[in-house]
């Protein structure tokens, strides 16, 4: 075999993404190529007030419209030198918490899970396995709930806004809410049985080098540094300095490099740095530790996550509910700069604006997981394709490998097409 | 001293078709007929002797277009709006005279009083077409024009404004 | 005091209308009939012989309705009294009704004993001695047309019969048949013309059979719904309850329709006739007239042939001692379109305002809560006539659904306008072009607007549509009260929408939503379209809120009100499109569209456009051409009318 | 009792009953506006229009039912022309949400516009003052009297400024009344242009939506 060439259009992710993997004289390439349509967000929010960029920013996807929102509130905020009370921080991180569950919920269920049941599409699994579907079903309605009840509404999040939330959540809503966590805690924690049970496709990461944004305390909290696998720590305004970007012809997405190494981001990340904080969940946290050096064992993490952040977030709630909270500072438009960093759903999530001194935001940069993954997954990819070079898979099966891959990382496309070329 | 006798023209109207409801419309003819238009007074009158409701009466009075609530000119011009006369150019005669009289566009009666132009529906004249129609405020006289032109239009204006003046003038003396 | 068929002949006629008796119609023409005696007898043949043929074998008519009075007849008339009086003739001068033929008023009819009748057409006060001197010479050769034929005066030969006039001899006059030869004011005239005899031979027979009589005749109502006169009787009929109404619509509102009017003015006691018949029919005790104020002299011929029947026995208690009363009174509407509307007009009468959903239909519930009938002012015209002559002749006439006569009133850009009887299922054509002689020399037919404001625009490719209910309302028209407007080719179709629109605005009661501001934007929409501001979306709109309007109105007003729009939107669409499209009026009418200019070897340079040109955009020297200057021209077209020579021209 | 077929399932009602009572009995429902049981039965409004099987269209709050009558209450032909009569109500209905007591979504007409997809109410209808200070008494540039309802309002429930996401009302009444508002609480216009670009940038009627606004708005300031 001298020539092949694997394009196959992935479905079951968010967009539209075709991986091209061509095996030539025993050399292996793979192309990433998001064949998304352009979004040009960054273009968008140029030129705009500083309180309606959080609100375009939130347009980029409907999937993880919070993580968008807080992250570029989050830089504003950084920019503007808004000093925010704990009160506040802590239900900014529970509403980002909460869509991490939620979002990893979709993925599970929804995308990445009927393909370990050999099932083509969600229809072909729910009626064969209904009672994992309907799980799934009602873990994403309570998430959802949750979200709304903290957020406002599903997407688009509308009680937050610079300087704090609009209003004070009554009591009655975060009993409400601490009572469906609860409920899903226990949903959450039959699905965490049963996809850490789950056997996956052998592979060994490539290049196992990862950012995750660091949280001083806890679980996916919002931090100003960025750490990575290799024990360096940064500041996130310092992220140009590390992090190169790069564009390539054959995507609408930019790649990304730390200090000129593929790297990757997301949950497998989160897991792996504090993978030790979750308390009561050790058991389930030592038992896929050692497969975290398999891109797919990304889908473990994931599910583990749910439970992880749905009994944070109760905690966090359940502790908030009898204090009287100061939810609101007053803020000054002043130029700066800031840089907002959290950890969305498909991991680390950047935000930089430049604000001029009237409040208009000139310089806009938004880096997303998925385009930070891009260059990993193509590297995955290859050592796929090397298998196939060697004989160990056969081509037919490489075809369904190979979007399993794909969609253990997750990706979403229309988050990572805003990226426009600058100058 | 005026609204005593209105009180008096009214309670004798009312007094004649016993108040009933059924001959609203008739009343309210016969104090037009009276006043060339309906007072204000008279209809407040009108609706305190028979008991039916002012909006009631107003709601009848604004309805039908027979009924004016302004006082108008000493002679009515009536311009007949009906298909063939608006076909061979009945509006423009209406334009020309209110522009002939100097009235704005919600005006209808010339500032001295004289004549007033309106719109009217058909006269059933159509043979005539167009056609304008001039009755006295009194209802007792009653002209007909037929086949107007513009010129002929300015000339009617003139006509009767002349003739207004001099009754007007007559009569006060 | 001469004396009269409607006085007793001797004392032995006992009849008053508190002891009327049976005979009594029947006795003024045949009679007596209680008595023999030939003195009597002899009384009423020479009384009758001086009704047809005046006293002293000489007689002029004038005819004095609203539409000859405009005309001059009044003037026409005076000037007869003084003639006839300045030349001491013995000449009985009577006053009839218009005869239909609005072209030729006013107009005056001699008939002499021996010499033929002669009608004389647009006739002026001035030309009234000569007309006379020539007739008592013998001499009708300026006549516009005879009666009859004598063969004793000169220039017979020149001068065409009525009967060969092609209005005249196209047209089956059944209810119009003494319109123009009887005096309206006059109930003995009716009776000598064989009046009353219906209503007569109407009590001879049970209620059952008179609406079974009707029923035979086909009658359908005349007011535009075209729905069974009989069967709605029925019902009134059938309805429990001893207190019944019946309700002559005589309020006549549509622009363009004059036929009630017509009918009422020349001949109001067939029209009465009808009415009681019809009253009988149903069991109704009471009757009004609910008439125009704005057509005064509608009112008091009304009331005066109401006054006259009364007078007779002929109205009030125990009619013709058949034991059945019935009174009528007759109630000044104070106009609105609206009241042509069954529940409006009950409601106007009630003294409110408005129509109610329907049903309960007035038949079972109308007036005060109890059954109503409401007919048209033809309709009982017709009641008259079928019962006086039997169903079988009414019949005969008409189309398989539709039966009888039909009154049309045709205006508009025709040589012949006039209120013309055709039989139904007559075409258009012979009604527009035949009967009123088209349009004038150089003009064309464009469309034919049949039903009045709520009617609907035929183009001239459907003129030989039959005029039925059935067949108009399939091209998109309907036969309303028979107002027929023809437009020419100097007409602008979205014009015409548009003022048939602004009619029913102003008409519009208001009380549902379609048609209070539905019909306020089509006109609006109609309005920006002739300012050239239209759209053809707009047109997309027009016809998707007149369908809707038409479904959901409340009363027919609002059903038919956005027919004139829909109507030429089917048909003439290429005329909006080009004001859509190509901002064009193609028959220059819009003023907003056409451009004006003056042309300079017309232009006498008198000065009067740029006197009255209220935007000082026309400039010149006296004597010179004037220029209208383009940029300051807001087309008002006020220089085009005032033009004395014709300079101003459109383009 | 009267046998009648609503949506082709049969039920009986008394004599003299209308058909709204057919209909409700069936379990079916007809929007009303002007009708009111015992109070009125005027049957003006024409929302309640349905259809009958011989294909006319009749108000179902005013027409008595007879034997054997057949209703349609959701038809096409009904539901366009409900949709139609209820945008002509809206162009004659002053659009004065802000003060009205029916604001906070108890608004009939409301629920018609939204369910019949007709546009002409603002968010303000929607918006619930239980609790909340109108977020233009607290000068904020809030699109909520411009922007057409139907979303619930989230936004200003939750206290954050409305900004437009169901896209613009394009009558000028409302907007004129929009205008006022904004003068009245002081806001300058060009924050709220600001926000109107965010959602509505290629609206085709966005530049007569500025120029009204600024006409009334600057107007107002000359007198």
């Amino acid at each position: 075999m001298s020539y092949l060439e694997l394009s196959e259009r992935i479905d079951k992710v968010f967009g539209h993404l075709e991986l091209r993997l061509s095996l030539r004289n025993g050399s292996v390439d793979a192309k990433f190529r998001v064949v998304h349509d352009m979004r040009l967000i960054e273009a968008v929010i140029e030129g705009r007030k500083v309180d309606e960029a959080p609100i375009i920013a939130s347009r980029i996807c409907g999937a993880c419209s919070i993580a968008h929102f807080l992250a570029s509130i989050t830089a504003i905020e950084n920019a503007l030198g808004v000093e925010l009370p704990d009160d506040i921080i802590l239900l900014k991180e529970s509403m980002n918490k909460i869509q991490v569950a939620q979002n990893n919920v979709v993925h599970l269920f929804f995308l990445a899970l009927p393909d370990y049941y050999n099932a083509r599409t969600l229809s072909e699994l729910l009626s064969r396995n209904p009672d994992l579907i309907k799980v799934g079903f009602k873990l994403n309605n309570l998430c959802l709930q949750v979200v709304e009840l903290l957020a406002g509404r599903i997407v688009n999040p509308n009680t937050y806004r610079i300087g704090g939330f609009t209003k004070k959540p009554s009591k009655d809503k975060v009993e409400k809410a601490v009572r469906i966590l609860g409920e899903a805690e226990k949903l959450a924690r039959e699905v965490v049985d049963h996809v850490t049970r789950l056997e996956l496709p052998e592979l060994v990461d490539p290049s196992p080098v990862y950012l995750v944004s660091e949280s001083p305390i806890g679980y996916l909290s919002i931090g100003d540094y960025i750490l990575s696998s290799t024990g360096e720590k940064f500041r996130a305004v310092d992220y140009p300095k590390y992090i190169s970007e790069e564009v390539v012809d054959y995507s609408n997405s930019k790649v990304y490099r730390y200090n000129g190494r593929v790297f990757y981001v997301g949950s497998r990340a989160r897991v792996l740095e504090y993978g030790e904080r979750l308390v009561g969940l050790e058991d389930y946290v030592s038992s896929i530790v050692k497969e975290l050096n398999n891109p797919y064992a990304n889908i473990k993490a994931k599910a583990l996550e749910i439970l992880a952040t749905i009994m944070d977030v109760k905690e966090k709630l359940d502790e908030l509910k009898d204090r009287d909270l100061r939810l609101r500072t007053e803020y000054t438009i002043r130029s700066g700069e800031g840089v907002g960093v959290l950890e969305a759903p498909r991991g680390l999530l950047i935000h930089h604006y430049r604000v001029d001194s009237e409040g208009r935001v000139v310089y806009a940069n938004i880096i997303t997981p998925t385009a930070m993954n891009a260059l990993h997954i193509e590297h995955s990819a290859m050592t796929l394709g090397k298998k196939i070079v060697e004989g160990e898979l056969d081509v037919v099966e490489a075809k369904k490998y190979l979007s399993m891959l794909v969609r253990a990382y997750d990706p979403c496309l229309p988050c990572a097409v805003h990226v426009v070329v600058k100058q | 001293m005026v609204n005593q006798t209105v009180v008096n023209v009214v309670s004798s109207i009312v007094a004649r078709y016993r108040g009933e409801r059924r001959y609203l419309m008739r009343m309210l003819q016969e104090i037009q007929s009276r006043y060339g238009y309906l007072p204000r007074r008279a209809l407040e009158e009108l609706a305190k002797l028979t008991g039916i409701p002012l909006s009631e009466v107003l709601n009848v009075a604004t309805f039908y277009h027979q009924f004016k609530l302004e006082p108008p000119g000493y002679y009515i011009i009536l311009v007949c709006m009906g298909t063939a006369c608006h076909l061979k150019g009945n509006l423009d005669n209406y334009e020309a005279m209110k522009r002939f009289l100097g009235l704005g566009k919600y005006e209808n009666t010339a500032k001295d009083g004289t004549v007033s132009v309106e719109k009217a529906r058909c006269f059933g004249a159509c043979s005539l077409a167009p056609v304008v129609m001039v009755i006295s405020r009194d209802g007792k006289e009653r002209y007909l024009h037929g086949h107007v032109t513009i010129r002929d239009a300015r000339r009617i204006v003139a006509k009767y404004r002349s003739l207004a003046l001099k009754k007007i003038k007559g009569g006060g003396s | 005091m001469t004396w009269t068929l409607m006085d007793k002949c001797c004392n032995r006629c006992w009849h008053s209308p508190e002891y009327p008796c049976r005979h009594y119609i029947r006795c003024r023409l045949s009679g007596p009939l209680c008595h023999e005696d030939v003195e009597c007898r002899v009384r009423r043949s020479r009384r009758l012989k001086e009704i047809r043929y005046g006293r002293h074998g000489f007689k002029i008519n004038v005819p004095l309705a609203s539409c000859t009075i405009a005309a001059g007849a009044h003037e026409v008339y005076e000037a007869v009294v003084k003639e006839v009086k300045s030349r001491g003739i013995l000449a009985d001068i009577h006053r009839t009704g218009c005869m239909g033929m609005c072209y030729i008023d006013p107009w005056i009819e001699l008939s002499k004993k021996g010499m033929p009748s002669a009608i004389y057409a647009n006739v002026k006060p001035s030309d009234v001695p000569r007309i006379i001197k020539e007739y008592l010479e013998g001499d009708v050769s300026s006549a516009f047309a005879l009666r009859n034929r004598t063969g004793n005066a000169k220039g017979e030969d020149k001068v065409p019969l009525l009967d060969e006039l092609e209005p005249w001899r196209n047209q089956v006059r059944w209810v119009s048949r003494n319109c123009g030869i009887v005096d309206p004011e006059s109930i003995e005239e009716y009776i000598a013309l064989g009046g009353y005899r219906g209503l007569d031979r109407a009590l001879n027979m049970r209620p059952e059979e008179v609406i079974e009589e009707i029923r035979k005749s086909g009658l359908r109502g005349r007011g535009g719904a075209g729905f069974p006169t009989w069967l709605k009787w029925k019902i009134a009929r059938e309805q429990p309850g001893d207190v019944k109404y019946i309700i002559m619509n005589a309020d006549e509102g549509d622009p363009g329709a004059f036929m009630n009017r017509l009918l009422a003015e020349s001949d109001p006691h067939r029209v009465l006739e009808g009415m009681i018949i019809a009253a009988y029919a149903i069991g109704a005790s009471k009757g009004f007239i609910f008439v125009r104020a704005e057509k005064p002299l509608m009112a008091e011929r009304l009331s005066k042939a109401v006054e006259q029947a009364r007078k007779y026995g002929l109205l009030g208690d125990n009619i013709l001692g058949r034991g059945f009363s019935f009174d009528v009174e007759v109630i000044l509407s104070a106009g609105a379109f609206v009241c042509g509307e069954e529940t409006a007009l009950i409601a106007a009468i009630e003294g409110r305002t408005r129509p109610r959903q329907r049903p309960p239909y007035p038949a079972t519930r109308g007036l005060w809560g109890k059954p109503t009938i409401i007919n048209n002012v033809e309709t009982l015209a017709h009641v008259a006539t079928i019962m006086a002559e039997g169903w079988e002749k009414f019949a005969k006439y008409g189309t398989e659904k539709t039966k009888g006569t039909k009154m049309f009133c045709v205006t508009g850009s025709v040589k012949r306008t006039g209120a013309y009887e055709v039989p139904v299922g007559t075409t258009i054509e012979k009604l527009v072009v035949e009967i009123a002689g088209g349009p004038p020399e150089g003009r064309k037919i464009k469309a034919v607007q049949i039903g009045g404001p709520s009617g609907g625009c035929v183009p001239a490719s459907l003129l030989s549509t039959p005029i039925d209910y059935e067949t108009l309302q399939k091209a998109g028209a309907i036969m309303g009260s028979g107002g027929i407007v023809v437009i020419d080719d100097h007409s602008c179709m979205v014009d015409v929408a548009k003022f048939f629109t602004s009619f029913t605005v102003a008409e519009s009661c208001g009380k549902c939503f379609p048609c209070r501001i539905g019909m306020k934007i089509l006109y609006d929409i109609l309005e920006k379209i002739t300012n050239g501001e239209g759209s053809e979306e707009d047109l997309e709109v027009l016809e998707e809120l007149g369908n809707v309007i038409r479904s959901s109105s409340l009363c027919a007003l609002g059903g038919t009100a956005p027919n004139p729009v829909l109507s030429t939107l089917r048909y003439f669409k290429d005329e909006y499109l080009a004001h859509v499209r190509s901002k064009r009026c193609p028959a220059k009418v819009c003023t907003k569209l056409v451009e004006y200019w003056i042309n300079p070897d017309k232009c006498t340079g008198c000065g009067t456009c740029a006197r009255n040109c209220p935007s000082k955009a026309i400039s010149g020297e006296l004597g010179k051409p004037h220029v209208i200057d383009k940029s300051k021209c807001i087309h008002c077209g006020q220089c085009y009318i005032v033009c004395p020579v014709g300079a101003v021209e459109k383009r | 009792m009267v046998k009648v077929y609503v949506n082709d399932k049969e039920v009986e009602v008394g004599e003299g009953s209308y058909i709204i009572d057919a209909v409700i009995k069936a379990g079916y429902s007809v929007p009303t506006l002007c009708f009111f049981k015992g109070i009125y039965r005027e049957a003006s409004c024409r929302i309640c229009i349905v259809e009958l099987g011989n294909g006319r269209l009749v108000p179902a709050c005013a027409y008595p039912v007879s034997e054997g009558l057949r209703v349609y209450t959701n038809t096409e032909r009904v539901r366009r022309n409900r949709r139609v009569i209820l945008e002509l109500i809206l162009a004659s209905h002053k659009i004065k949400c802000q003060s009205c007591p029916r604001k906070g979504g108890f608004c009939q007409l409301l629920d018609l516009a939204r369910e019949y997809g007709v546009e002409g109410i603002p968010v303000c209808a929607e918006c619930p003052l239980h609790g909340n200070e109108c977020l233009l008494v607290r000068g904020e540039p809030c699109l909520g009297p411009i922007t057409i309802a139907g979303c619930g309002s989230p936004c200003t429930r939750e206290g954050t400024i409305c900004i437009g996401c169901r896209g613009p009302i394009t009558r000028r009444d409302v907007l004129v009344e929009a205008a006022r508002l904004y003068k009245e609480h002081k806001i300058p216009l060009e924050e709220v242009f600001s926000k109107m670009k965010l959602f509505w940038n290629n609206h085709p009627s966005l530049d007569k939506i500025y120029n009204i606004l600024l006409e009334t708005y600057n107007g107002g300031e000359k007198k």
